[in-house]
């Protein structure tokens, strides 16, 4: 590994990686509005993918990165798919609060 | 220059194109038509394909080839995998004959097809990118399938599936991603690496993909989305997603379970979580109404047995698991078309309510339906019992002795849940529930053929030793 | 040819589904024939009719193997007799359904008695179960009769599959009823008690009894008949054929629980027979008692005392017939069970007061008739093999089984004619007819066990 | 051969009587007595054969068959079955002739006389057999055969409990002698009488419990003490009934099983104690009940509880040949008597109570003649046959050293010769009390006349049919005691191979002062019972004399010391009491009640699962990242442990 040339050590990534991370899973169990909660969700995402860089460049294995970008179409594809399920179920509701959307329970 | 995608390589991808490609095809012919598609057309068309795909991928059946250096694996037990998914994904079109609206028809046939391809690909996945493609893929025409039904609580089902499988596939990712870090490549070979367990990295990494995977496969903590999204969901889309996410998941856990040198650590939590959820799930089953939550119950814990086969990553565990897991389609897919016939338009008819007095109506569907049940309990002459002994045998041999206690104990708590439907059928003094849809003619195929496979499977049982080949 | 002898019942109560619903005559006389057959054709290859197919091989070698010979022959014979005993004396309104059921219960049971693979026996153990449920389901008053019965007799069912997968695993193969390889093993206790609970449930052992009461009361009499006089011994043929010989140092491990058992429900039966004011009640739950008795004989595993349980199982399930179907006459008849309201029938019907009085004479162990010997014999080897406690206290129930027996006996035909009741013809020839073999095989059995013994040793 | 036509011939008939019974009606009689004839003349044809010793047994053996490996049949017939087997066709012919007579109205006579035959069939298997299990089977056919006869007017409820307790008491003997019969079985590996009194010390400390166990066997058929409340009632049957079986021969059977079993007796001083006392005991109880009752066949079932006291006491002492003496004799003169009270009852339309009888002399003479010689038979008038034997027994258990046993003969010999001709002066004596209010006479509960059934036809039996075979019995209660006149009399050479000479002790005679004693005490209770009853003043007033004693009777001599009550209190009552308890309450609610918490509970835990799908989507959330944490807790401390 080539400490000179990353003048960030590598526990610094996964620890900023670890926290973007935990904000995510905190996003989506304490906000009420299903648009934030797919932020989140991408929030996420985009964690493991800072990991993925990370990783791909202190072992110098290109395969980090094309998962990033696997991950980030994936992620578009997801947040696309969100939004529009969001809209329809939300679209006869008064006001967009996911704890309302609880039909179906026992 | 190297080539780098070989002829075999095209081959191993062959089914997964011609399901992705019929999926275009399908939504092309829907566009080409006067005003749309009706239909049959595009059921017919969405059952060619999978027909095609799943004969393909036969002809690759003895093979075993590392197609795209360690991307996808062909043949081994991912071709009996792709077969599986392919008749359940058939199964749930015929389905489809008599739900939905023609006018979506075109639509949730090549979404169908699509969550098919991921599942396929899931199947033969060996490295993570692939994984996480395949069940993507899958995830992601599912959310939709959900929502496809009028009903609100369609559209709260396809929700709740995509905000919590996105999370999960969140934990999924950032397992991966540790992994990556530890092992320095995506391959699943490369867990094979000495010193790995030195890793903490490798720990946390193996954990947080077990998440995922424990997500998907539904046991028991993170069951809690399934009985909302079976409910919600249509009917075939439920039939679809109870047996193809646990079939490709479970493939995707195996290979992850036999790459691991020395896995028992990692692993253990795992069946420990396998083992409460084969309790749980039946427990839970008791005090059911609804029809398919009582089936998404009975699902977790059938996954529970699943997976309990492949515990000590023994050769034979997953000869049987996969025994079980077709055994457990056959029975699963045949209580829905049960189920499908009974319920009515608005799929009010799925309580468990519409099985009362059955047995005097409807003497030939109870019948059925009672066998089905019987088989889901492990009862002796059906491929559910045969399956449970094999289940046992393998847990037994590799030492997991308690486990097959919590598996005995299930059982006989699974007995007396699935004879509270059975009673409802044979109870002639209470009055009859609503009539019967009869106008199902797939649905009546598709039980029947179920049926018959069951049969089959008890005295004909796939004798593992020469239908599979061993894991590769 | 033992196929034959299990599909031959199978198919053609399936058959007599076909027929219409009402009808009586031709159901009965289909019935009649083919118990006939069932009955005539072991009789023609005494220790053979050997049958075996290849079913599993994976986990363990399993084989559809299907023989009789020696003991299974008896029992064989016995089902046959009271198939086609409780056949003759079926004229209820669907006696079609209930011939159909009861030659189906006959085919799975044949299948029981005939199996040679441990697997092949828990498949049919299973089988066996469904006739009587449907027949419950169908005529039984309290559904939930029919419901304990099936749980009860499943949960059995589970722990003896259970028992064969781990036998069969362990070692190998469960292809084996006949052959006499010990198994021993670190699990043995465990799978004995597999095999012992699913036993008990059936035999009914003590704390497992409380489906049988309402089950012999609410089942039609030829049902009951049958189901008393042989499913019940299902579980007693269990214990001598897979138990004694495979597992047999558990069993020695276990015995002074098996003989405990078997004690309170000696004196358990007895003493509520006692008290119970339902005929068919008070005859359940001696049969508690008397089977109480042939496990006590198992426990033991005296030489003595299994020859004394062979001959006193099959007196058990000739007189257990007997009565109930004389019971089933005689709640045609009165219209009610209840011991109080009846009296004074001997006076009215002399035959049937007759064939009850020897009947219940032969239940309580009258020296002479079949009951008497085995009693004596098993006792005598229980004592034998060192029990020397059990078997004195082994005797209070016979004594208390004269009380209740003749308490039900004199209740029913003797004392003043009670006005109520309605006077109603004595037994026809077809009523006499079915119940004739069973009494006179009890006085044969009676007078000469060792012939049954002979063919059990050869 | 002959021993078969013995054993067969009453199951002939039997079977023929109860086949044909409806057609046959009067003539069933004759095919009854028929089938009794042919074994006795059988019996005393065999009677050479049976005496000589036939290889290393004395008598006739004849192998039947094996009945269960390890358990051979055969028949036996030596000097003690053989005397048995005479009385059983003897005086049992005569009984059946008598029968004949007395059921000539009864339309069930075929039925009746199917079940005497039968009784005789089963007493012959038990006498007959060479083994104990075939003395078993006859036992409890023996028993089977009382059921039916007590019970024979099934439709009187009276009867049908008294057929029932008669029948729930044997079986106890039965279980007991079963039981005996797997100690013996246990130590010697056979049950027949050879072998196992072969090897009477191979049975070593169990020798006392088989003594005992059989003994219990012997005490509840021949009604002793514990084992005796079923006599009294065994009375609601017909009365040539219990003239053959509860006079003459089943009572007898435990007098036979303990004779039978001498080696084992001989062997175990502490069995013959025991079944000396019990013998003892139950002559002086069964005596003293017999004063106390007014019911004529009640006080003849006294006596015969009592005189059986006396032939136990005798076998017990080890004195068998004078209790086998006094068998003989009892049998003769007893069943005289319940025939002679046959014909009483006859006469008068089924009366039974003494007090509403009297001047029967004339009404019937050939009963009064008989009854009388009977009467002194069995209070041991010298010249008569009771006197010899129960001399004898009296002697024997003096000799055999059990003086207080020897006091209880005495005083019981007293009191017997009181209550026999308190009866006889009562009965016959005076004028007919029949007419009188009942009340007068101090009966305080007039038995209604028993249901008879619709006789058909008022035809009258032939007078001879019932009156000769009293007549002969009669005769015989005088003859029978000389053949044991004498040391060495005919009796003692007749049982000189079957018991051992030291018990063969001459009778009394010889010894004169115990003779005096019996004679004066026997004389006295004659006195005491002629002065109270039969002196010219006693008879006038005899109505006002009855009544007072029927008042004064002490409570504890008419309740039959307590017995029933105590059997009912300690037995009867707390299996009833169980049994409730277990059908009504342990059954239902404790196993039912755990089978359906165990259900319960499972449907409240599947409950508790289902509470956690509440609907909301963040709290699957939740709970989905609460499992992930877990999971991150356990790698993290397994990264950490590495």
């Amino acid at each position: 590994m080539h400490a000179n040339l990353l003048p960030v050590a590598l526990a610094n990534y996964v620890a900023l990686s670890s926290v973007i991370f935990f904000i995510g899973v905190a996003g989506v169990v304490l906000r009420r509005n299903p648009l934030i909660m797919l932020m989140s969700i991408e929030l996420m995402w985009n964690a493991a993918n800072l990991l993925f860089l990370a990783f791909a460049r202190a072992w110098l294995n290109n395969a980090g990165h094309i998962f990033a970008f696997l991950v980030i179409t994936v992620a578009a594809a997801e947040a696309a798919i969100g939004l529009a399920i969001v809209v329809i179920v939300f679209r006869s509701r008064a006001n967009v609060d996911v704890d309302e959307v609880a039909m179906m329970k026992g | 220059m190297p080539n780098f995608i070989t002829h075999e390589d095209w081959l191993a991808i062959t089914p997964l194109l011609i399901a992705g490609g019929g999926a275009l095809i399908v939504l092309l012919v829907d566009l080409l038509w006067p005003k749309h598609a009706p239909r049959y057309v595009s059921l017919a068309l969405g059952i060619g394909v999978l027909l095609a795909a799943g004969a393909f991928a036969a002809t690759t059946y003895g093979r075993s080839y590392d197609a795209f250096n360690g991307g996808f694996m062909l043949g081994g037990f991912a071709v009996v995998f792709q077969e599986i998914i392919v008749v359940s994904a058939i199964f749930s079109l015929a389905l489809f004959g008599t739900f939905g609206r023609d006018d979506r028809m075109a639509g949730i046939t090549a979404l169908l097809l699509w969550s098919t391809t991921g599942a396929m690909l899931m199947a033969g996945a060996a490295n993570l990118m692939t994984i996480f493609l395949g069940l993507e893929l899958l995830s992601l025409a599912l959310y939709c399938l959900c929502g496809v039904a009028g009903r609100p609580a369609s559209q709260e089902s396809a929700l709740k599936y995509l905000i919590l499988s996105s999370t999960a596939s969140g934990f999924l990712l950032f397992g991966m991603a540790l992994l990556f870090g530890a092992t320095g490549s995506v391959t699943l070979a490369s867990l094979t690496l000495p010193g790995l367990t030195a890793n903490p990295l490798y720990w946390m990494g193996g954990g947080f993909f077990l998440v995922g995977i424990a997500f998907k496969l539904s046991l028991m903590p993170f069951h809690v989305w399934s009985p909302d999204v079976y409910e919600g969901a249509p009917l075939p889309v439920t039939a679809f997603m109870s047996v193809v996410t646990k079939a490709g998941t479970l493939a995707v856990f195996a290979r992850f379970a036999y790459a691991l040198p020395h896995g028992e650590k990692l692993l253990l939590p795992f069946f420990v979580i396998a083992g409460i959820s084969m309790i749980g799930g039946n427990l839970a089953m008791l005090a059911q109404t609804d029809l398919k939550r009582l089936l998404a119950y009975s699902g977790v814990a059938q996954a529970g047995y699943m997976v309990a086969a492949l515990a000590g990553a023994s050769a034979l565990g997953m000869r049987y698991a996969i025994y079980y897991l077709a055994a457990y389609m056959f029975m699963n897919l045949g209580a829905f078309a049960i189920a499908a016939l009974l319920s009515g338009e608005r799929e009010e008819g799925a309580q468990i309510a519409a099985f009362r007095g059955l047995g005097q109506r409807q003497p030939l569907l109870a019948a059925a339906m009672s066998f089905f049940l019987l088989a889901l309990a492990g009862f002796p002459p059906t491929a559910g019992f045969l399956g449970k002994i094999l289940i046992l045998a393998a847990t037994v041999n590799a030492g997991y002795a308690w486990l097959a206690a919590l598996l005995i104990a299930g059982t006989a708590i699974s007995l007396y849940a699935y004879f509270k439907i059975f009673r409802l059928m044979y109870d002639p003094h209470d009055s009859p529930a609503p009539a019967v849809r009869t106008s199902a003619p797939l649905a009546y195929a598709g039980a029947a053929f179920c049926a018959v496979c069951v049969i089959i499977m008890t005295f004909y049982p796939l004798t593992p030793s020469n239908v599979l080949p061993l894991v590769k | 040819m033992v196929l034959l002898l299990i599909l031959l019942p199978i198919a053609a109560g399936s058959v007599l589904f076909a027929l219409p619903r009402g009808e009586r005559l031709w159901s009965r006389v289909i019935g009649c024939v083919v118990a006939a057959a069932t009955f005539a054709l072991p009789l023609l290859d005494p220790n053979g009719g050997d049958f075996s197919a290849r079913w599993l091989s994976r986990p363990f070698t399993a084989s559809l193997h299907f023989s009789w010979s020696g003991f299974s022959l008896w029992l064989v014979l016995l089902l046959a007799l009271c198939t086609f005993c409780a056949i003759l004396a079926t004229n209820a309104a669907q006696s079609r359904t209930m011939v159909a059921l009861l030659l189906m219960l006959e085919g799975g049971m044949m299948g029981v008695f005939t199996a040679r693979d441990i697997l092949a026996f828990a498949l049919f153990w299973d089988l066996m179960l469904i006739p009587p449920f449907f027949a419950l389901i169908e005529w039984a008053p309290h559904r939930e009769t029919a419901w304990r019965f099936l749980i009860y007799n499943f949960s059995g069912g589970l722990t003896l599959l259970l028992a064969t997968a781990a036998f069969g695993i362990l070692s190998g193969s469960t292809d084996v009823i006949g052959g006499t390889h010990q198994f021993a093993g670190s699990w043995a206790p465990w799978i004995f008690a597999g095999f012992a609970f699913a036993f008990a449930v059936k035999t009914p052992l003590w704390p497992l009894h409380t489906w049988m009461p309402n089950t012999y009361a609410e089942l039609p009499p030829p049902f009951v008949a049958v189901i008393s006089a042989v499913q019940s011994k299902a579980g007693l043929y269990g214990f001598i054929v897979i138990a004694l010989p495979f597992l047999r140092s558990a069993l020695v491990e276990w015995r002074w629980l098996l003989v405990a058992l078997a004690l309170v429900s000696l004196l358990y039966g007895a003493f509520v027979a006692l008290t119970q004011t339902d005929t068919k009640r008070i005859v359940a739950y001696s049969s508690l008692s008397h089977l109480g008795l042939i496990v006590l004989a198992i426990a033991s595993a005296n030489p003595v005392a299994i020859q004394g349980a062979l001959v006193y199982i099959v007196a058990h399930g000739l007189f257990s017939a007997a009565l109930f179907l004389i019971l089933g006459y005689l709640e045609e008849r009165e219209e009610t069970r209840s011991v109080l309201k009846l009296g004074g029938l001997g006076a009215v019907n002399p035959k049937l007061a007759g064939a009850f009085t020897i009947a219940a004479l032969a239940a309580l162990g009258l020296p002479g008739l079949a009951g008497f010997a085995g009693e004596l014999v098993i006792l005598t080897g229980v004592f034998r093999a060192g029990y020397f406690w059990p078997a004195l206290i082994a005797l209070v129930p016979i004594v208390l089984a004269s009380a209740y027996m003749l308490r039900l006996l004199q209740d029913v035909i003797n004392g003043p004619q009670v006005a109520a009741l309605p006077r109603r013809p004595d037994l026809t020839v077809i009523e006499a007819l079915a119940v004739a073999p069973l009494l006179a095989a009890l006085l044969l059995v009676g007078i000469y066990p060792h012939a049954l013994l002979a063919a059990v040793m050869r | 051969m002959m021993l078969l036509a013995i054993w067969l011939v009453p199951l002939a008939g039997a079977i023929v009587n109860w086949a044909f019974g409806p057609q046959l009606k009067r003539a069933a009689g004759v095919v009854g007595c028929v089938a009794l004839a042919v074994p006795f003349v059988a019996t005393i044809l065999s009677w050479s054969a049976a005496t000589q010793n036939a290889g290393s047994a004395v008598g006739m053996h004849q192998a039947l068959f094996s009945w269960m490996p390890g358990f051979d049949f055969g028949l036996l017939l030596d000097p003690l079955s053989l005397i048995w087997a005479l009385i059983i066709t003897g005086v049992g012919f005569l009984i059946h002739v008598y029968s004949v007579g007395y059921m000539w109205n009864d339309n069930a006579i075929a039925r009746f006389f199917a079940y005497m035959n039968f009784f005789v069939f089963a007493m012959l298997t038990l006498v007959l057999s060479d083994n104990f299990v075939g003395l078993l089977v006859g036992w409890g056919l023996v028993g089977l055969a009382s059921y039916f006869l007590i019970g024979f007017w099934f439709f009187k409820p009276t009867a049908v409990a008294a057929a029932r307790k008669a029948f729930v008491i044997n079986v106890v003997g039965d279980v007991a002698i079963m039981f005996a019969i797997f100690l013996m079985f246990a130590k010697t590996g056979s049950t027949s009488f050879a072998t196992v009194f072969g090897h009477v010390p191979a049975l070593g400390n169990w020798l006392f419990l088989v003594c005992v166990f059989l003994f219990i066997g012997a005490a509840a058929k021949s009604a002793q003490i514990p084992l005796h409340t079923w006599l009294p009632d065994a009375m609601e049957g017909p009365t040539p009934v219990s003239a053959l079986i509860h006079a003459a021969t089943m009572v007898t059977a435990g007098v036979y099983l303990v004779a039978r079993c001498w080696p084992l007796w001989n062997a175990s001083h502490e069995a013959q104690l025991l079944v000396g006392t019990i013998g003892g005991l139950t002559a002086l109880a069964g005596a003293l009940l017999g004063i106390a009752q007014w019911d004529i066949k009640r006080i003849l079932a006294y006596s015969t509880m009592s005189q059986i006291g006396y032939m136990i006491m005798g076998v017990g002492v080890t004195a068998y040949q004078a209790g086998v003496a006094h068998f003989f004799t009892h049998a003769f003169f007893k069943a005289c008597l319940f025939l002679g009270a046959g014909i009483v009852i006859h006469e008068l339309a089924d009366e039974q109570d003494i007090r509403r009888m009297g001047g029967m002399r004339s009404r019937a003479p050939v009963a009064f003649f008989a009854m009388f010689a009977s009467v002194l038979a069995i209070s041991g008038f010298p010249g008569f046959a009771g006197f010899f034997s129960k001399d004898a027994v009296i002697f024997g258990a003096l000799e055999h050293g059990h003086p207080w046993l020897y006091v209880i003969g005495i005083i019981t010999a007293g009191i017997t010769a009181y209550y026999m001709f308190r009866l006889f002066f009562v009965t016959f004596f005076g004028t007919y009390r029949g007419d009188l209010d009942p009340a007068q006479v101090g009966v305080m509960n007039p038995s209604e006349p028993a249901a008879h059934e619709p006789a058909h036809g008022e035809t009258h039996a032939p007078a001879w049919l019932m009156g000769a075979p009293v007549a002969i019995l009669g005769v015989f209660a005088v003859i029978a005691g000389y053949v044991m006149i004498g040391a060495n009399s005919a009796w003692n050479r007749f049982f000189a191979q079957t018991f051992p000479s030291a018990n063969l002790a001459a009778p009394a005679i010889s010894e004169g002062w115990t003779t005096a004693i019996l004679f004066v005490v026997m004389a006295g209770g004659i006195a005491i019972a002629y002065v109270r009853y039969a002196t010219p003043v006693a008879l006038a007033d005899a109505p006002a004399r009855l009544r007072a004693e029927s008042q004064r009777l002490p409570a504890i001599l008419v309740k039959l010391f307590y017995f029933d009550e105590l059997i009912d209190w300690l037995f009867v009552k707390p299996s009833q009491a169980l049994g409730r308890f277990f059908g009504s309450i342990f059954d239902p609610d404790v196993i039912d009640g755990g089978v359906r918490a165990l259900v319960g509970f499972n449907t409240g835990l599947g409950t508790l699962v289902r509470g956690a799908q509440t609907g909301l989507l963040r709290s699957y959330a939740l709970v989905i990242v609460f499992g992930a944490a877990l999971f991150a807790v356990y790698y993290a401390l397994q990264g950490a442990a590495r």
